[in-house]
């Protein structure tokens, strides 16, 4: 027949320029299938199997789709419909079952969903030639819920960094003794008073790197001695010094 | 304009989403439906007629203003504001498939598309255009699709049923049959 | 409306963020700064004149449609629109010296707030509330930050120098660090 001389055709042909074509152009086997079967004007109720064949595996050749087990797995199937069509009709024509009914099936099936999918996307492209309100500030992802500021806020923090704002430091090393006695001192002084301290109420907010060892080496010679536990509750909880049984007795 | 339909326009130039009715309604607890459907007209006719650059439009269940189309392309050239991204062939064609048959799962999607869907439907699924709405029977109870509200917004329908029926779509691939 | 003013009309209402006058004018090349000028005026006197739930406002240097402010108590009640997030102590601390002091690198404000402030940077960095604004003297080279157009937009200033002056604070705040 005619169609492997077909066959032959096409796959010696130096490729046109139609056929460098991207495999994004195409959404999976069916719709390669398709573009076939349009562009050779043929009847999908009656493919000539071994041609459409030919061109579908010349064409994943071409596109170098090894990786993409669908296509190929349409080839096989193609190939195996094809091979079908070959063997010699043993029982008369009425009792043939059409080895390519199955793919008409799908085909049409395919075919239906295409249409839909050129309704949605009219549809969508009408939708995203109209802009919605957009938010401040424009977030991909869902916009994001806008400030609550007000001026009154504003001047209040900048009153509240003036309260703590130490002088821009100029930073004159001194070599700076580490004072654990003195700090031992502090803390027994505050534990005379109170049960349990917190780490803040020792380390005064911004303290110097000395003050802060000083009382942390202190606190550490204390729970040795006895003189007072520390716990965490949490990880980066304020540390509670608890004063110790041994400690109330002295 | 009436102090309602101001209030509606007030509150749809607020939100970047549709608003459904029945939260418009929440605005002024004491308009009655009716009031609530004259004043939604009332402001997508002053859009119409008055001579807008926005207009009033129903969609996915709700209302939303939108910009005209005609403006779309200078305002993108002007680079105050820019189209969202166009949803791949692939994506389409599975929201097609789910739109017209849901609930369905992801074997019979690959069935019909013939290619592995797996990929598609989790952006489809962060995009919020699809959503799991049940499980099969069989084997592992596979996991059912349907579309949402916004796959309604995307594209800008009222409802499911704008879309063609089924029955109404011409599976016209009988080009020209050709003697063979 | 003339087709300038809707053609704005539509702009301001598809932008994240108001529009200076001059990329306004991007949207028609061929409108004179008096026609545009004009046509501002004319949809703002339109949602004055024909009573809308929206105004026209300028702000941050730029041009804004926003709901009228009757209207955000009844918006907010049916909850439609997002709520307003608030900014920590620590970010609203670090934007207020950014606002006073700017061009400003993180290790100024890292010492006058006496804690680290990076992850603070960041988010108002995301925000939109600041950005970098140049790069300091000395080691590395500091970024050095400052206020955005949005930051006016936030708290509805023209200017920076809106801004009460320092001077004029309950307590006065050292315009510049100390010599060294």
């Amino acid at each position: 027949m005619t169609e492997t001389a077909a066959y032959v055709d096409y796959a010696t042909d130096a490729a046109p320029a139609a056929f460098v074509i991207e495999l994004a152009e195409f959404s999976g086997p069916l719709d390669l299938l398709l573009t076939l079967i349009r562009e050779e004007q043929v009847d999908i109720y009656d493919i000539p199997i071994a041609r459409i064949a030919a061109q579908f595996v010349l064409r994943i050749r071409t596109l170098q789709l090894n990786e993409a087990a669908d296509y190929l797995e349409m080839a096989a199937r193609l190939l195996r419909i094809k091979a079908q069509m070959l063997l010699p009709r043993t029982d008369g024509e009425e009792a043939w079952d059409d080895p390519r009914a199955e793919l008409v099936r799908r085909l049409l099936e395919y075919q239906q969903m295409r249409e839909v999918v050129d309704v949605l996307e009219r549809a969508g492209e009408d939708r995203r030639n109209r802009f919605a309100r957009a938010y401040i500030p424009q977030a991909p992802a869902p916009p994001e819920a806008p400030l609550a500021l007000s001026l009154s806020e504003l001047l209040a923090a900048v009153d509240r960094i003036l309260r703590i704002a130490r002088d821009p430091a100029i930073h004159d090393v001194i070599p700076r003794a580490i004072d654990v006695p003195g700090a031992i001192t502090i803390i027994r002084e505050l534990l005379a008073i109170r049960a349990r301290a917190r780490w803040t109420d020792l380390v005064p907010y911004g303290a110097e790197p000395w003050q802060v060892l000083s009382t942390l080496l202190g606190l550490l010679e204390m729970a040795k001695l006895g003189e007072c536990r520390v716990a965490q509750p949490r990880p980066f909880a304020n540390v509670e010094i608890i004063r110790d049984a041994a400690g109330e007795a002295a | 304009m009436t102090p309602l339909a101001k209030l509606l326009e007030a509150a749809l130039f607020a939100s970047a989403r549709p608003i459904p009715t029945e939260e418009l309604a929440a605005l002024d607890p004491e308009a009655s439906k009716a009031a609530l459907a004259a004043a939604l007209d009332e402001l997508g006719e002053h859009y119409d007629v008055d001579g807008h650059g926005v207009e009033l439009v129903e969609l996915g269940g709700g209302w939303q203003i939108l910009t005209r189309s005609e403006y779309t392309e200078a305002i993108e050239r002007a680079q105050l504001a820019a189209r969202p991204a166009r949803l791949s062939a692939a994506a389409l064609e599975t929201l097609a498939l789910i739109a017209y048959r849901q609930p369905l799962g992801r074997a019979e999607i690959e069935e019909i598309r013939g290619v592995s869907v797996g990929s598609v439907l989790k952006s489809l699924h962060e995009r919020g255009l699809i959503d799991v709405v049940g499980r099969g029977e069989g084997m592992g109870r596979p996991l059912l699709y349907g579309t949402t509200p916004i796959f309604l917004e995307y594209f800008a329908l009222r409802h499911l049923d704008e879309l063609p029926r089924a029955d109404e779509l011409a599976v016209a691939l009988r080009a020209e049959p050709r003697a063979i």
